[in-house]
């Protein structure tokens, strides 16, 4: 029985109706805008905007409770807690930059370990290096195993100078969820905090900090087909009390002229400066539309595009398909590369027969060093995408092959 | 199509079968252009006698574009004096930079015309240029 | 001569046009926005979008353009020179931060000092407080003379052991101008930088960095009619070069499995994460709509708003308006208090009126001391702003006087 | 359109002739609220008798709905057994907190249902409700 690949939310991106031609498989950088997003964005920039927090008058006491009704979105749709705290910030990147200099830093002590894996972005490795280092602690990577994942038993070891264990939700580079619960019900056991960059799995499964039992999640609006230049951090208040802010200015302060300047009470404390309101409210509207098509319906959708993309491409001649036998493997993304072929070459032949991959490293140069490779060709689906897609990536892969003689 | 785009059989032919590339001779000088942002990394060796290029070769891994480039580089040098060889550095630099029209800095490189339009891949042309500048500058300092 | 004040530029704001009952008075806090803002940012979220940096298809290379040439707009626009270098950041406050943790926090050792002035917003004040006291340096506050300004004398006695001179360009509770070149001129002679806060000026008047000769300049685009969530930080290579990243991520690093992380150059080194395309392409439709205006056209409009504005309101039992006799004050900006009233009510009853104003301490609790006032009832604005609003502004405050029976 | 607002001659009158309003004597327990961002700063002070308010009084400055809210509270509270003031003072938090419905907590705060539809006035309402709150919930405990 063949399962449909038609994508029933396809027409709802304007981008892709107005390119019929463009086979977008890079959503894992960013993905495309909804109308829904767009028009959001176009009615709080055009007719609803304000300035936020005690304006007195109507405009602005709408845009207060605009602002205030996004981040209660976005903490249900993140599966908050009610003792959560919902902060926005300008990406999944600052969130984590900000754990890691407001919080991590000022608990760590020397001898103290923080965990993440060989598969972290940048994003979920630079902080934490930066930090581990200045305290003099140790950062430790956890390796990838034979099938190219992590599992649980990998942190069977973990020990109470642990203090933080951050891993992502999804591989960008590789498609591979990781067992969250059950890693944060080992770290738990020793009392380390458990942070979730879940960048990647947001656009296309469910998160739910409260089920997964973690403290913390990040997570960028772009990529779940919200606005660029915001993200959350959503986290136990506990640890947001104890978190320095990152950035001091207006809003995040009670009592500036006081010796000690004495902060706002959460969320302000960590929002400084003037909110983001267009960002908040066009990034609740990405979460109300993956909300209506079904978060669990959009999952199975991208799942399967993901595996019958990589079921093709291992056939081609030269092709590897990486982590292609790993167990949790069809989130969205594949990763291949060409024998003798450079990934920048695919991705441009591929890119000038209108099919979007990307190629480089992902921001993952640890990754790319364990698995021996400078870089990989990424084919990554969301919602939008159907069968054409596939179909149009493999003979792009395929014109690949015949161009450079691959054998 | 590939025919007027980025992979011109010239351009292919030169990644195909690169002129100049082998391990450097003992006694050469020698300078490394590399870019962990995609994994390219190139050695450019030459020896100059009277200040004149009397030998140019490379060797490394890259892309198609990284690769032929510098072929192309190693042809266009050999035997050129070296400040002509600097200016065609120079020349290939903002020939690339400016992505469309301006003249062709030598016949050799002509075919990298469609991947200059790219700026993604600027980096890629210029690696094994840039090195070699590097390497007549300093000398010539 | 009676000048007019109607405004040319009204019916581009379609907030305005949907409103006519609305008399915005609050563009100090945030400025409404035009239609070829709101539409900028339609065009690049459902027609033009696309991920940023080494995309190698035809939509990647289309945004990293965009991209690219929002940067070079802004660059011209707020009088960059070409060895200055814009970094997008999220606001006015981050581009603050940012210089004062990675740049002022390596340059400052103990006995050095940093002069701001006390009408700083609390952006231009904590960042260098915080810093200054990490590092045990001195952060001095130049007090306001009796006109309630400051001028360049108020600098005759800067000495070498100042590193930093951090200056707004024009209060945002006073609307008067600070003479930014003469101070910048007095700064450099005993070697210390400047930085001036242009997020006040950027709306409606000529922001010239290569003319005021200063170091660095900071602005948020919300305040210039731009969208929220994004601002600039423009300043002299040299000195970004020494400016350790306040967040590390994807896209600022080269080589992150380096002992050493080497970060990637300018400016990319201190833009980590997913660029913000959307925010920066309209930052840069404001610019564009601005210079269209003619900066110089806002810049008399506004200023004779504010005059008339103010002279109306000196004359209304109770009423003192702050900084009146100052020069250089008629920059956007109105405040005033009103006998035995609250601010709070003052806004409270001008917002039931439909006139927007803002009350409170405007994040500038040091000059409020200074001032012997908790708070204050301002009036600010825009080009988009006109006569019929002033008048409504007045009746609103003989509204509030009448209500309160103020003698 | 005053008479619908906020501003209703009730809350008004609260404002301009507060009751209860003056310097707190000796020996009463007191309890501050501040608001550094309006610069709101009210003190309450009380005198217990057998777990009744026997005296309530309040000094400092604000808007006319922190002064106005602490005067009703006053008249609301005194001679109330302190459990149900403390009950009062939750209720009234709820009330305002939710802007709008809900049964009104007392007759005597009903003029600040106009002020209650405005969130950011919530704290000049609380402000003096919270410090009687935790005046007296420290004291029972
Ligand atoms: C003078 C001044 N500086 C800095 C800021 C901070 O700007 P933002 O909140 O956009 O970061 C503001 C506005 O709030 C301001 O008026
Ligand atoms: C797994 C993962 N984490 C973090 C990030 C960083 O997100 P952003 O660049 O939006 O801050 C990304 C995307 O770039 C990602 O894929």
């Amino acid at each position: 029985m063949v399962e449909s690949l038609a994508s029933p939310w396809r027409h709802d991106f304007p981008q892709l109706l107005e390119n019929p031609q463009l086979h977008y498989l890079d959503s894992a950088a960013t993905a495309l805008k909804p109308s829904a997003v767009v028009e959001a964005s176009r009615r709080v920039l055009s007719e609803d905007y304000g300035p936020i927090h005690r304006g007195l008058y109507p405009a602005a006491e709408r845009a207060t409770d605009a602002y205030e009704a996004a981040r209660s979105t976005l903490h249900r749709f993140l599966g908050g807690r009610e003792d959560d705290c919902l902060v926005f910030t300008r990406s999944a990147t600052e969130s984590l930059n900000l754990l890691a200099e407001g919080w991590l830093q000022s608990v760590l002590v020397p001898g103290d370990e923080v965990w993440v894996t060989t598969l972290e972005h940048h994003a979920n490795y630079l902080p934490w290096k930066r930090v581990c280092e200045r305290v003099g602690a140790t950062l430790r990577v956890v390796p990838l195993n034979t099938d190219q994942t992590i599992d649980a038993t990998q942190f069977d070891d973990l020990h109470p100078r642990v203090k933080l264990v951050a891993i992502t939700a999804v591989s960008n580079v590789l498609g591979v969820a990781l067992p969250v619960s059950e890693i944060a019900a080992r770290a738990h056991a020793v009392g380390a905090l458990v942070v979730v960059d879940a960048a990647q799995a947001i656009g296309h499964q469910r998160i739910d900090l409260a089920t997964w039992g973690c403290d913390a999640v990040v997570a960028s609006a772009h990529k779940m087909s919200g606005p660029t230049g915001i993200g959350v951090l959503l986290a136990r208040r506990s640890v947001l009390e104890c978190t320095e802010p990152l950035l001091v200015g207006g809003g995040m302060v009670d009592l500036a002229t006081a010796e000690q300047p004495v902060w706002a009470a959460l969320p302000s404390k960590l929002e400084a400066g003037s909110p983001n309101l267009v960002g908040a409210v066009a990034m609740a509207a990405a979460a109300d539309y993956l909300s209506d098509a079904g978060i669990d319906r959009v999952e199975s959708h991208v799942a399967a595009l993901t595996h019958s993309a990589s079921e093709a491409l291992a056939q081609l001649r030269g092709v590897s398909v990486l982590a292609l036998d790993a167990p949790e493997r069809d989130h969205g993304i594949v990763s291949f590369n060409l024998d003798g072929v450079h990934p920048h070459d695919v991705g441009q032949i591929a890119g000038e027969l209108g099919v979007a991959v990307r190629a480089g490293h992902h921001c993952c140069q640890p990754l790319m060093q364990a698995l021996g490779v400078d870089a990989t060709v990424r084919a990554s689906f969301a919602l939008y995408n159907d069968d054409t897609d596939v179909d149009a990536l493999v003979s792009a892969v395929e014109n690949v092959i015949d161009v450079f003689g691959v054998r | 199509m590939m025919d007027k785009g980025l992979y011109r059989e010239v351009l292919l032919d030169h990644f195909r079968n690169p002129r100049n590339k082998g391990s450097l001779e003992e006694g050469m000088q020698r300078e490394r252009g590399s870019n962990p942002r995609c994994g390219d990394d190139i050695e450019v060796g030459v020896v100059q006698v009277e200040s004149r290029i009397e030998q140019i070769r490379f060797h490394g891994r890259g892309c198609s574009v990284c690769i032929a480039s510098a072929s192309m580089m190693t042809e266009a040098c050999e035997g050129a004096p070296s400040d002509s060889a600097i200016s065609l550095c120079n020349h290939v630099e903002s020939w690339v930079g400016s992505r469309e029209g301006g003249t062709v800095p030598h016949p050799g490189v002509e075919a990298l015309d469609g991947a200059r339009a790219h700026a993604a891949r600027h980096t890629c042309i210029l690696l094994s240029w840039r090195a070699l500048c590097r390497l007549l500058t300093a000398d010539a300092a």
